[in-house]
């Protein structure tokens, strides 16, 4: 991580867990120290993962597009800690993420991007098109909005086959845009469906702030009007993204239907690619600055014991460093895979 | 009328209309599968799709068959996301025309599904399309369209043009694991064929040769198949012995099926149910073309939609469309093409209309 | 029209004009007597011309799916009354009492159902797409919702030439459903478009009540989150509705952006040719007999003085026979005009 | 290289590229008219869609030259509609995929306008949408699809190679009063090409002979029309002289110019930016098919992307797509059918890619 990046994350006084806890515990949030640890543990994941991605992309092994969340760790962390195994997620193709958030191999994910045939899609998705269903992931898409309904779908057979099983679907600011997004809310309401809708706004599409896309921005007012419930997370905080997930996953299984969540995050590197953007006009770094300052991977890290957070930090390096090694070591598909899993049997 | 009737052969089943023997494999196949659902706008009324759908809801519920709000990206979404989860789902549209809404998650997820994950997800799904036809539908209730399904690996498309096929083949897409973009014409709905009782498929990318004969090739797409048979009986009466085939899947396309019978009759004339440019007739056009056209000298045609939108006015509709005049008059041009101009006389062709193929198949 | 629709439409007492004309000045309607006498004609005009429609489709005469407003008509005529000549609509394939309203050529208009060349569209348009260019009727289309983002691009053109026209776009319940209804809400308000959208409110997507289709019936409320002003005229009193685009057909013109109305009415007729269809027990007539009663061409006649009203129905029933027999006695198009107009030079 | 430069013909104009020649033509004839704007997501951001935007809001300022929401179907919408009140709207999409959003206002409304409302109203917009490929694009950003828009009367649909045809198919396309897809390859925005200053038109519906040869015809669309050049170079030194064809615009289609060269040659490749099946090489084959098969024996083969999604993984998507070496293997296997297999060496395959067609047009 750049130096200009890692000085705003540190923040002045170091705090100890007990305070902190309490604090936590105060706010109304269910976790206790192990839940923290587990929380900490993904957004460090998350967080690690996506930084050796960007270090290993100038040397070319990985030749796919690759949408960073660094910075947006929370809300997949949040959400995906609210739900069962079981339950699904659908994500985007910023979608790192989620597909990690959710227990996705992330050897496998390593693998996708460098192409190799151990990729969770074979080397066939790449990055904007990760997978995993052994763990619920479902395959992210390239085209904005076009997993939305998806997500929806899957719900309806969960409601159908009783299975009490909870689909989250991510999706950004710029997908709401899309008439499907209304669509979606319209069926979800209408049918019930368990659905968790988990909006991503950072505030951009590309490079377009939000002002020139949207008329107003009251979308959880409007997500009210078709009866669903909506929590506005304005600063992005991991543990009420996760309070709201429990709430809403809670009440999907009882069969009441969606709700819907407005995370508000910032992305932190350029729309597409490994680096920092600040240079480029359309967004300055002051923008980003309070958001660098309240990074939850830091500031989640700060309310553990120090012993328990260096465990976990090595773990997480650890993962990483075996995920690399995975996808360095493994093999690019044979020629005839091209015309593999053209029509399924 | 041209069918092969084989006195030999028992005429199984009972007379059964395009509409019902569609309803009986829907219902057939929900009985035995309840991971099989229908959903669309407008499945579940008193009208259920012209009929195609009615009653579906009362012997299996709102549960498994049930009308959308009007929202065909999301619906198709849903479906796709359904059959990923394992279901069944069989999507309906009044009209193909309808299906533009549905483009992007047809294109770039269902058809791309099972390859971009790796093999990981399947997704079968059933895309119900009915073309319209006649009673000035006009420019937006008319188009074939399936040509920009078969463009797209990933998607299954058929187009049944009898009773028979559409029972055998609507089992067939059901049971598929892809998603399958089912062609109905709306005027076929009321003919009739022989149709068992029992559950059958009939199996995709294999064609069928409807009549025996050795002047010409002549391929028909969904009701141009009896359109082609029509000016097969009347072109008969001068002496022309048409081939008629019916590709039945057009993705996967029988093109063996259709080269073997060219190689020997020399001529090929595509009938379309959609523009020519483009369309499925180019691409059986161009396939015989690549396999042939290099090894003996072998007529093409294409016939199909005016390159035009579809006007309502009566004439101009009707000029629109081939029809077993126009059809009979360009198999002539080719067979003949010294001789005068040849048309089936005006009363024939419209006694032609009376004639129906039933099968057996 | 049959007997018991007729019959319902009879209100006890005849009043004055002079009472009625009190009371709606009190309601504040800004029409006076000739206003009235306007909109009464118009909504005259619409019925008994789509009443003739209904007579002549028998005789296959018509050879093309017609979908009546007959009940309906208020909502066109509300909003018309309101425009300049100069400002445009752009209505649905249930397009007769939009194009009526604005001022579309009645002669055009039956001979189009014909399919004869004298037709709006030449006879290659038919009852669904309808058009009248010369008085700002733009093209009526049969797939829902299409016509709607056409109006904004046809009101963007106007802003940008600083023209001052307004552009109502109307359509059905239905068509909200469809997403681009949602893209263009956001669109109209974030560019501050000169449209009046008009929701055509009958509760029927063809035979689908509301509750099968909208998980809500919120849509005033939903409309407002783009920050567009929007009115409910729930009895689809003509008056409201014009008082309604009064306002916003000023609020445009000043360059302060789009205005909603929802018009709750009622579609006597089938969804698409000319009978009843109460028996088809998909609706009951019950629900159809408060419409019936409050019918909007008896109640705004009853305001006008008998005589005035006596006059101007013979006035429309001799514009509805022109305009049959202009169709009657016009040609076919030719063979070639087939050919005609694929592409424009 | 294969170029047909012509020493007695001065080589007008400078050295441009592509995307400069893009942005040139649309900046020229926004000064020429005001009723010209752009819009589509990103055209104002300082990217300015791969820099053949740049610039613009600049020059044109943001009611000119703007954003939008991410709603391509109600965005297209609004091009129709402006374009109906007489503006002419240049709707710029990044990638074609994205396109599969806009299928409905491009097909049941813009291509059919004109003609279903009996000529009271003219389309003057131009879609412009790029074809990604490489670097992992994947299944969702590499699709040609413009067959799409070849089958439906009303719309135009042009795919200019060089940068030459980029400057004057898009004046042409700005000035046509009918909706034009404009295809451009994103491969081709950094290859450059003569261009004259001034304003100049392409006329669509003319194909271009780029190297003139009696041993088979090429035809290749957009991309492939450089793919086919260099192959074309690799199979002359061993003796094969092939006539290359850019038809430039699919549609209209100049079907005469491939017609008279194929009559010469005998054989007609066709190398497609697209999968094959339905086409617009289908087309082009079909056609050629018609017009000489039962003439002579001609020899006919498409080729295009493989019938599979697009792999991001390097060696299967560069197996995905036609290039010099498989061009030039079938150019030979075509030509010389009886041969041993030949195959261009790798090392003058990959030199190949270092020719570039400059003109002069
Ligand atoms: C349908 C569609 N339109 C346009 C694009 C091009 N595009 C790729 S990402 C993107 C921005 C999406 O913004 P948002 O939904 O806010 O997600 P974020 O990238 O901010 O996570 C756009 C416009 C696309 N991929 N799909
Ligand atoms: C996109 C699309 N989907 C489906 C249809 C079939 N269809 C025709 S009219 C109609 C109902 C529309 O209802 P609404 O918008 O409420 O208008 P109304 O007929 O009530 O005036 C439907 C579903 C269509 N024409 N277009
Ligand atoms: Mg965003
Ligand atoms: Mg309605």
């Amino acid at each position: 991580m750049p130096a200009n990046v890692r000085r705003n994350q540190r923040i002045a006084t170091v705090q100890t867990i007990g305070r902190l806890w309490r604090e936590n515990v105060t706010q109304g949030h269910q976790l206790d120290l192990t839940g923290l640890a587990r929380v900490y543990r993904m957004l460090r994941l998350i967080r690690r993962a996506e930084e050796r991605v960007a270090d290993i992309y100038p040397s070319d092994k990985i030749k796919s597009p690759v949408h960073l969340s660094i910075g947006q760790e929370s809300a997949a962390v949040g959400v995906c800690d609210a739900l069962n195994p079981e339950d699904i997620v659908s994500g985007t193709y910023r979608g790192h993420a989620t597909y990690i958030a959710k227990g996705g191999d992330l050897n496998a994910m390593f693998a996708e991007l460098y192409g190799k045939v151990t990729g969770c899609a074979k080397g066939k998705g790449g990055s904007m098109h990760l997978i995993d269903m052994a763990h619920n992931v479902l395959g992210t898409s390239a085209v904005v909005g076009t997993t939305i309904p998806m997500g929806l779908g899957v719900a309806l057979a969960a409601k159908r086959r009783n299975q009490k099983k909870v689909v989250a679907v991510f999706f950004g600011d710029g997908a709401t845009e899309e008439g499907v997004f209304y669509e979606s809310l319209n069926f979800a309401a209408l049918h019930k469906l368990p659905v968790i809708f988990v909006l991503e706004n950072n505030g951009y599409a590309i490079h377009e702030p939000q002002v020139k896309r949207w008329a107003t921005d009251r979308m959880c007012e409007r997500v009210e009007t078709y009866g669903i419930p909506t929590t506005l997370v304005a600063d992005g905080d991991v543990l009420a993204i996760r309070d709201a997930s429990v709430k809403y996953a809670d009440r999907a299984r009882r069969g009441d239907g969606p709700g819907f969540i407005e995370a508000r995050i910032y992305r932190w590197r350029e729309h597409v690619g490994p680096g920092l953007d600040f240079d480029q006009g359309y967004r300055s770094e002051k923008e980003f600055e309070p958001w660098a300052a309240r990074d939850d991977v830091e500031r989640i890290g700060r309310m553990l014991p120090s012993d328990i957070r260096a465990k976990l930090d090595r773990e997480v390096e650890a993962d990483v460093e075996a995920a690399v090694d995975f996808a360095e070591t493994s093999a690019f598909p044979q020629l005839e895979e091209l015309y593999h899993n053209v029509l399924a049997r | 009328m041209s069918s092969p009737a084989n006195p030999d052969k028992p005429q199984s089943g009972r007379v059964l209309k395009y509409v019902d023997a569609l309803r009986e494999a829907v219902a057939q196949e929900m009985r035995l599968d309840p991971s099989v659902f229908v959903f669309g706008l407008d499945v579940d009324d008193h009208k259920g799709i012209q009929g195609s759908t009615k009653g579906l809801v009362d012997e299996f519920g709102p549960d498994r068959v049930f009308t959308t709000p009007l929202s065909e990206d999301a619906m198709t979404g849903v479906a796709i996301g359904a059959a990923v989860a394992g279901m069944r789902p069989i999507h309906v549209h009044i009209r193909m025309d309808f299906l533009m809404l549905s483009m992007n998650q047809l294109v770039n997820i269902a058809a791309k599904s099972h390859y971009m994950y790796g093999g990981q997800v399947t997704v079968p799904m059933v895309v119900r399309g009915i073309i319209g036809k006649s009673w000035g539908q006009g420019a937006q209730h008319s188009q074939g369209l399936y040509s920009f399904f078969m463009h797209v690996p990933g998607l299954k498309v058929v187009a049944p043009s009898n009773a028979f096929d559409a029972k055998g083949c609507m089992i067939q897409a059901i049971r598929d694991n892809n998603p399958v973009i089912f062609v109905e014409h709306r005027l076929l709905y009321n003919t009739d064929a022989y149709v068992p009782e029992e559950v059958y498929t009939v199996p995709f990318g294999k064609a069928r040769v409807l009549t025996k004969g050795n002047d010409i090739t002549v391929v028909g797409i969904s009701n141009m198949v009896q359109e082609a048979l029509r000016a097969a009986d009347l072109a008969r009466e001068v002496g022309i012995h048409a081939e008629v085939i019916d590709p039945i899947s057009l993705s996967p396309l029988d093109i063996d099926t259709i080269a073997d019978s060219v190689a020997r009759t020399g001529r090929l004339l595509v009938i379309d149910n959609d523009w020519v440019m483009c369309g499925a007739g180019s691409e059986i056009a161009a396939s015989i073309a690549e396999r042939l056209s290099g090894t003996q000298k072998i007529q093409i045609q294409r016939m199909g939609f005016a390159p035009t939108s579809c006007p309502p006015t009566p004439e101009l509709e009707a000029a629109f469309y081939p029809n077993p005049r126009t059809i009979g008059e360009m198999m002539h041009k080719m067979v003949r093409p010294t001789d005068a101009r040849w048309s089936p006389d005006e009363a024939r062709t419209k006694l032609a209309y009376q004639l129906q193929f039933r099968g057996p198949f």
